[in-house]
């Protein structure tokens, strides 16, 4: 609707509102995710594992989030915030949590359980100078399966999109 | 008095006249003019190198390695250029304090020889994403562009590029990306494994195919090859199944054919463990039009490693299932592009941010380009 | 039905009705609560690399080495802290369209614990340079902050913090940066070599004194350091000349020493091809307060090689002029700082990005960090 | 004058002119540089050479000027436009010469005079990837004497001060 709305209007209006408009769309849309966050999940849970464990997990650890090879950081992608003042599921100071996220399933070495992972990006100030990069693939889709695409921005309802850098929550039990 | 007319302007500017006066003035010589370079009519060997978070598009003449110019953009930013390059449009999102304030998206556009701003198109909304997929194309006359956009809901941006307006977006729910085909249709993918076929007149119209491939266990690359004047496209998943799919108002689906089988290996699987070539990268295939030849970058791993640089680079007969050409690489490359001429060249970059230029049938190399910097190979001939 | 909600919401949001309803719920467990974190309050140690070009400055943690946060700031900003770094302040100037659009000038204003943005103070304009010297500075009590503008004439912007207000911009022609002292009062240094003495009231004053260095030959550092609350401020010349002033109403000229006498060496002169030992680098030199210990990168070059990196630092008594220590330095540095307690810490960078964080009294290392990025190191202490 | 107008206005509408405002009179004051730049230069000249010539003259060469060591670069600070797409005294495509710049006195090691160059930026641009990035800092001066100050942005007067690269523009013969 929205956008049926603004191509009623005026370019240089439209150009003005357009932000506004849909970032307010779609913040009403999200109050409900917002709300429940704390009972997530959401989300594709990835069919039973083969027998073998994947490349990721035979090659995981459980003891340092500040390396690409933490567990929770099967399909990560982006800058850790960990390496930034955050934590494994704390944005750092001055930046804002994504309300939405995209999800990995990822097993815990340590007990051999597969979770799910609610990847959040950390938001509104220019990007962390972390040396901290990784880029985790496991299930990770394209666009036309967002809920698993690590390229995305994931600002969604925040009063800006600057990408800051990502942090990995624990969201549940996978089976 | 030319020089105390301008010293006096400088004066005032800077606040100096003290220290103007005080200065000897110079013998006057015919002093050098600043002036500013326009870009030659773009050749076939023209190409992009674009990064997706600083911003900015590089130009370089493949045919020297030269960097020719740059052509500015926000981050995040997605790059096209109309017929013969004498366009360029850039797609991007920027808010007025910079990591604050309002979010403005539009589609700015550039004349492609002087890289002067044109105009800017508002646009409602775009998916802001560091992808190299078909977020934002042109059809093959160039007359339309399509954005797509995530925010709030799934749908494609329709712009005429004559009247530098938005006609409409187009809701594509569960479905993704633009593949334009003819004047005013494009596809999209679908989360289901399904293809979307959209025409974009007056009355839109989006109908879904059933499931070609299995969008949870083994997607198709965002970066699959299309022929926007034929709709010829080549989905490629994961694993290097190809599906041949002729894009069009009923689209024609092909059997799927195996990269692996065309090179005489099994077919890739996708369970844990299965080591195996398999396609990957940022921008992992390129397709030569007018021969049909596909160029993938291939690397020995594990499914779900679809992002794992190129190992090899395979030179692929579309027609014939087969590959013609195994080329190994010394360094890793995170993407590869090729131009659409005759004597068309490959471009590689590698994970160091050097770039290789080949000729695209012996693949030797014709020159290479250390430090380009990060950044992926696009060839912007529509 | 909390999960059946946020699916829906999750649903419309990425219009994937379809394949949400698809997904085999998960076991519900207690999940992870994101939230942000706030920094301590600043201890002594707390450290700023500031990035003129990427903008954004970091902020470290002596004591560990640790990244805590960063401050966002547009490209070419300028940062200071006031009491206690309870708030922060970051001058900027940011174009509506990034590149291109409608200029902004503002000091924004952030809480030193939150880095929450507060407010964004209009100023009229600032030098948009890539200058680590006093082009943005707080007196002392933090209650004045002084803007240096040279757009179009040389002024100084100066802003009251608590009303979060511009006063006035007072004129300084010939005259640039902003060292405060007092309450309300500043000096600038002067293209003919003078000092300019500002007092900023409502009828401000701007006297002139005597030329005491010859700023064509052998200029002084704009990152000569001063005490805000005192006065003392110490202008060191391209050369190591060094003029003590104390910065006042009536400022107190004392005669000039030499860094390379100091350390029983010949005084370093202005003529081509004399090789001494020459202060150099983006932030050459800091001032210990309290013990009145000046820290001084040095390196051997000829006249004219003020931004070349250090190759010693020297720890200088500059009350007896007495060079105390010449520590070699690994790698070439082009910054340096020193926090301002009683067991000061001094903070080198090298020209790779490694940061170097040694004890203020025996110059021993108590650690390094790699790869910290470009940036000169900044103590931010009042 | 300009400043005093705008410390009258709301302070929303004082930053909104601010920009505008300031450059506005920038040009206009520029006017007359911008015309008569052809019969520059204005500025400061060295004050007779030393005997002996300085260490970046020494090390000069004349033929590569994509090189930090060409005889012109004496005082730039930035990157080369000659890697840009641009030339010695050439902006690269889509960027504004700035009508202002800051000034260098360099010897030509060929004939052994030296001239007046002119570091003129082009602006209006995200900044070039070039990798050469060159920091001369003969006779460079502080802010306090701006005209020979590499390290301002020497893009006053043009639309927008975005940096992009560095040109150096020979004006005159220094004796």
């Amino acid at each position: 609707m929205t956008r049926l709305t603004l191509d009623g209007l005026g370019e240089r209006l439209t150009r003005r509102l357009a932000g506004r408009l849909s970032r307010r769309s779609a913040l009403a849309r999200l109050g409900a995710t917002v709300v429940a966050a704390p009972l997530l999940p959401v989300l594709p849970v990835a069919r039973a594992e083969a027998a073998l464990p994947s490349s990721f997990t035979r090659n995981a650890q459980t003891k340092d989030p500040t390396k690409c090879d933490y567990w929770r950081y099967c399909a990560i992608d982006g800058l850790l915030c960990t390496c930034c003042g955050g934590a494994v599921h704390t944005c750092p100071p001055g930046t804002q949590a994504s309300p939405t996220s995209w999800v990995g399933t990822c097993v815990n070495p340590d007990d051999g359980k597969s979770y799910l992972i609610a990847y959040r990006d950390c938001c509104g100030a220019t990007p962390c100078h972390s040396k901290c990069h990784c880029d985790g693939t496991e299930r990770e889709t394209p666009l036309y399966r967002p809920q698993g695409d690590n390229d995305v921005i994931w600002c969604f309802g925040l009063t800006t999109m600057a990408y800051h850098c990502s942090t990995a929550a624990l969201v549940g039990l996978a089976e | 008095m030319p020089r105390i007319t301008s010293q006096a302007a400088i004066a005032v500017l800077l606040g100096l006249a003290a220290a103007a006066q005080a200065q000897t003035p110079a013998t006057p010589v015919m002093p050098e003019v600043s002036d500013v370079a326009t870009l030659p009519p773009a050749g076939p060997h023209r190409l992009w190198i674009e990064d997706a978070f600083s911003g900015a598009a590089q130009v370089i003449d493949g045919d020297t390695g030269a960097l020719k110019a740059t052509i500015p953009g926000a981050s995040l930013s997605s790059y096209a250029a109309g017929p013969d390059q004498r366009m360029v449009y850039v797609a991007e999102s920027i808010w007025t304090l910079g990591n604050r304030g309002q979010r403005q998206d539009m589609v700015s556009v550039y004349d492609g020889l002087t890289l002067k701003l044109q105009t800017e198109i508002p646009i409602p909304s775009r998916a802001y994403v560091a992808s190299d997929g078909q977020v934002f194309a042109l059809n093959h006359e160039g007359t339309r562009a399509y954005v797509y956009s995530m925010q709030p809901a799934s749908g494609v941006v329709v712009i005429d590029l004559a009247l530098h307006k938005v006609l409409r977006t187009v809701d594509t729910p569960g479905c993704a990306l633009a593949f334009p085909w003819g004047s005013d249709g494009f596809s999209a993918l679908c989360g289901d494994g399904s293809l979307a076929t959209v025409t974009t007149g007056e009355k839109p119209s989006v109908t879904r195919s059933a499931a070609f491939f299995d969008a949870e266990r083994d997607p198709v690359f965002e970066q699959s090859p299309t022929n926007g004047a034929t709709g010829r496209t080549f989905f490629v998943t994961y694993s290097g199944a190809v599906h041949p799919v002729d894009l069009g108002p009923t689209p024609r689906f092909e059997p799927s054919w195996s990269l692996q089988a065309a090179a005489g290996l099994q077919p890739a699987g996708v369970e844990n463990g299965e080591l195996a070539w398999r396609p990957g990268g940022y921008a992992p295939m390129a397709l030569h039009r007018a021969s049909g030849r596909l160029f993938v970058l291939m690397h020995a791993g594990e499914h779900w490693t679809q992002k794992k640089s190129g190992e090899e680079l395979w030179m692929v007969d579309t027609a014939a299932h087969k590959v013609l050409r195994r080329l190994p690489l010394k360094d890793p490359c995170i993407g590869v592009a090729v131009s659409q001429d005759d004597h068309a060249q490959v471009y590689l970059m590698d994970e160091k941010g050097n770039l290789s230029i080949r000729d695209a049938q012996t693949l030797d190399e014709l020159r290479s380009v250390e430090d380009v910097g990060r950044g992926i190979p696009v060839s912007p001939a529509l």
